[in-house]
């Protein structure tokens, strides 16, 4: 399969859309253990995404696509998860930069580029309930997926299950990053918010594929 | 059903709220040109002076917006309700404040503001402005004594601000403005309760759930979840436990004096807010503190959150001449 | 279930919120000696000036209390909440501010209130002091236009007595002082809506019922019911209905002027208020009237009533220069 | 019967007392189309003025007792009810003024003061939705039954039940003085607050007659 900078503006747009129509249980869950707001920011921030790559002509590669999107994120929305998503979204711009089309490997690079783009902004380690602890197994399942030589919507639906999984498993994290930190034991029981808006991210992404 | 607010589209409401205050208080503010949330002041900013800028989200005014004027803060970036402002228009308001002799970085310890802040510091360094950060780290509920660091910022922003904003207003470099403000806030002591919830302008919902006889303590200023739950008790109760665990971690020796914040979260009628005042008098009285001076009102809101918070910022005789200073601003005045 | 607050016993509230008030304002208010509910301005009363008593219910502070200053009242007699004071305060203040010039009670114009002052100013005449009264009656929907006299008198207050303190300490006498204080008021035009009952500390439940959906159009600011009731609407809206009713009383020329109040109700946060001035500025723009000056806060509010009030003051050149003349009070400041 | 200084204390003690118990529901009736603070004034009042007329010695008179009663309520309360108490009660004291004991007809002109005093500082007229809508019909009550040869407890239930009828009539009333006024039609089918606690100060005062 190859994902042409169409596709990007396509998947983004699907990001964009679940937010949009998920935001209100993500403010309910961040409302648990957080300041209730965090679907209208992630809503915010990949709606500005999506505006600013509908916008760019049809000579956009795939970078420009990602940065393009990480820049509209990144002025549109603040909060926690805008500098962490305009940086994720910068790395994985980085990394398929000078492709015009990507293949199996640089999709999957892709993924690992958000990844780090988090870890790196956020200065945060899985385990410590955030939306790493979606990003980082999602990543390495797809990358494995990859190496067992499954084809991408696999390595995506790899990512999937194990971003859910990861975000399911942040019920028995105490918080140690992020708004939820001051919580201590009272954060125990919740999904993290920035974990659960992650799944849906990644499932956007997969189910917006090229067929 | 939604909770009730005199709102127009809930994502309108930030951008609406500006367009109000500036409509009030042209004399005082101004968005930085090209911007929508860089707000400046208009007397304030100047060359060889240290340029001050503070920020957040927007639901606890008159924090920030109401302290940019003379005298306090040179400038304020303004987020969605709760939310940091983007890198932009801190960038905006580093630019608009820089006089050549640095500009000061101050909000509240949280890792929205963190990130964004820093990255907006990044930028201004390309632009050559050299940029430091003071967070405040007031409310002690919020971590250990021991991890003073990441404890966060909230109503006592209002007295290290104060007095951060008087040190620039005299001139000061760059590095005694930082020492100065780092001063500040470590002498600045916080605690808070909520009663009941606010509520989001989009989600129009109670940002929490609690029970009609319960209280939340050491609570923050976004409806974050406090450090407990516990019935509800009368307000001396209330405000012995704050004073308490303030006037531990504070250590005053008798005859030292204080200044005082007891802040209402936006839904707390003056009267309880006095009616606590009255007993943190009694308590400060008890152990030989003086009172330097008194402000009582919704100084630091968390939108229509019921509950109130006290701070006290323990003086020597340099905080108390840049507390005393005199500032002007659209929603706060010294001197 | 009871109301959520922060008191001790509801009987104490009102004693004890003074004790929380003068605790926090010794430079500015002092109790008159012997009495617990005379509050008078430390600066202010003096001889040959005519004294200005204001006062009523606790529950609207900062309004009564908070306006006693230089400039401003010399005193405000404190009744229980939402109650007139009885006459004994009264006559304490009146005696206490008296400096031979004569002295004017301000106050809104409530039943209870009407008869507690005309007793104390009875009981003033056996001293030989002459009282005179200038009731408010600034709420434009609590009866028509041609009974504006039976007006109630609102948020308004806060013009119509700092201006009449004004004319008191310029030192005018008696006739011109209540010649202004009337002036004021009939200049003033208020309005206001409701979104959420208070309570009262005694009763910690709420003053009234309201649907979910529902707002109470014409409220006053003690609880009791508006002149109608609807759906709740957005802030344009409510300012819309608002501005009309205000601008077809006061009937403005093009490049008239007036002074703006937007009031919250005491649990509205300042984003919406700030909506809401957006909004009114953009009419009075539209009408070609200009802003001198707008105080946007809590300056008259009904405990933890949610809801606001706009009110205009249609200026002239006297108006304003009274306006604008300075007072110091312990909650406001001009100048 | 005859009535003492001290009955007249006693008297004074059963209001306060039923005052207290009905405190909460007259603060409801209140909140219906006024402040919601009536139950709250007139506990208050006349607590005071129970708490001073039981202070005074035994050699105080009547008119005594209800002048100090009067001066209690006025300067504990203030409100409307606190003027208007404190005027009812110092004209049912000039009313019985240098009698040493009460007898029938003194009794009925008592009531008869009082509701002369609440007229004169209210200005009101009964129809107007007052509490003189109750203290009205039961004055004339009284002074009727008195007429008709009954004897005291049978004028005082007289006048309970005709200010019970009075007050129940308030119902109907549009509201023209007090905070009510203000409301035009919508104080229609709430009882005047001020009209309940009336029934409750006269019926308290009957049942503490003397045996
Ligand atoms: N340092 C961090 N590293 C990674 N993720 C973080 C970090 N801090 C916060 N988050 C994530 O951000 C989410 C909250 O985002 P959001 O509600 O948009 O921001 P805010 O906390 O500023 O309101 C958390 O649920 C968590 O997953
Ligand atoms: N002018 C008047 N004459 C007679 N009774 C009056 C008058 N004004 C008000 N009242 C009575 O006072 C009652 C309200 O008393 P209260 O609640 O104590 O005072 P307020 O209205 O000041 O809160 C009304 O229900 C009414 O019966
Ligand atoms: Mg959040
Ligand atoms: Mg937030
Ligand atoms: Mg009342
Ligand atoms: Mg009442």
């Amino acid at each position: 399969m190859e994902i042409a900078a169409s596709d990007l503006v396509r998947m983004i747009a699907a990001v964009a859309d679940d937010l949009e129509t998920n935001k209100d249980e993500l403010c309910r869950l961040d409302g648990l253990i957080g300041d209730a707001d965090h679907g209208i920011a992630m809503a915010l921030g990949f709606g500005a995404a999506r505006d600013a790559v509908t916008a760019l002509g049809p000579e956009a590669e795939p970078s420009a696509v990602l940065n393009a999107a990480a820049k509209a994120f990144l002025s549109g929305v603040g909060a926690s998860c805008g500098p962490l998503y305009a940086t994720a979204l910068m790395r994985a711009g980085a990394s398929v930069k000078g492709k015009a089309r990507l293949d199996d490997g640089d999709a999957v690079a892709l993924l690992r580029g958000m990844e780090t783009g988090i870890r790196d902004r956020g200065k945060a380690e899985p385990g410590q309930k955030t939306m790493l602890d979606a990003w980082a197994p999602a990543a390495s399942a797809a990358e494995a997926a990859l190496s067992a030589g499954n084809d991408l919507p696999q390595c995506f639906d790899a990512a999937v299950m194990a971003a859910r999984d990861g975000a399911e498993a942040t019920r028995q994290m105490v918080a140690t990053k992020g708004r939820a930190e001051r919580l201590g034991d009272r954060s125990l029981g919740h999904v993290d918010p920035g974990a659960a808006s992650a799944v849906m991210v990644i499932a956007a992404m997969a189910r917006a594929l090229p067929a | 059903m939604r909770t009730k607010k005199i709102v127009n589209a809930g994502d309108h409401a930030v951008d609406e709220m500006l367009d109000g205050i500036l409509a009030a208080h042209s004399g005082h503010l101004a968005r930085v040109a090209g911007t929508k949330r860089a707000i400046v002041a208009r007397d304030g900013p100047r060359d060889g002076k240290v340029g001050l800028v503070i920020g957040g989200g927007s639901g606890h005014e008159p924090t920030f917006v109401g302290f940019v004027g003379r005298g306090l803060a040179d400038a304020a970036a303004i987020g969605n309700v709760f939310a940091s402002p983007p890198p932009d228009p801190i960038l905006a308001c580093t630019q608009a404040v820089n006089g050549g002799a640095g500009v000061l970085y101050m909000y509240g310890n949280y890792a929205g503001d963190v990130m964004n802040f820093d990255m907006a510091a990044e930028m201004a360094a390309m632009d050559d402005i050299e940029v430091r950060t003071v967070l405040t780290t007031d409310d002690i509920a919020s971590a250990p004594r021991d991890r003073r660091d990441s404890r966060r910022g909230v109503a006592g922003n209002f007295f290290i601000f104060k007095v951060a904003g008087a040190a620039c207003d005299r001139m000061l470099d760059l590095d005694e403005v930082e020492r100065i403000a780092r001063k500040a806030n470590a002498h600045t002591f916080t605690m808070g309760v909520a009663l009941a919830p606010c509520s989001l302008p989009q989600t129009r919902r109670p940002n929490f759930e609690i029970g009609a006889e319960e209280m939340e303590i050491g609570m923050g200023i976004h409806g974050e979840p406090g450090v407990a739950r516990g019935p509800l008790e009368p307000a001396d109760s209330i405000v012995d436990e704050m004073m308490d665990r303030i006037l531990a971690e504070m250590a005053p020796a008798k005859g030292d004096r204080v200044a005082l914040l007891v802040n209402g979260l936006g839904a707390t009628p003056l009267m309880e807010l006095y009616i606590m005042n009255r007993r943190v008098r009694q308590r400060l009285d008890d152990a030989g503190i003086g009172v330097h001076a008194t402000w009582v009102g919704n100084w630091c809101t968390s939108l229509e959150m019921t509950g109130a918070s006290v701070t006290c910022m323990h003086l020597d005789g340099e905080l108390t001449a840049f507390l005393d200073h005199p500032c002007d601003c659209a929603m706060f005045r010294v001197g």
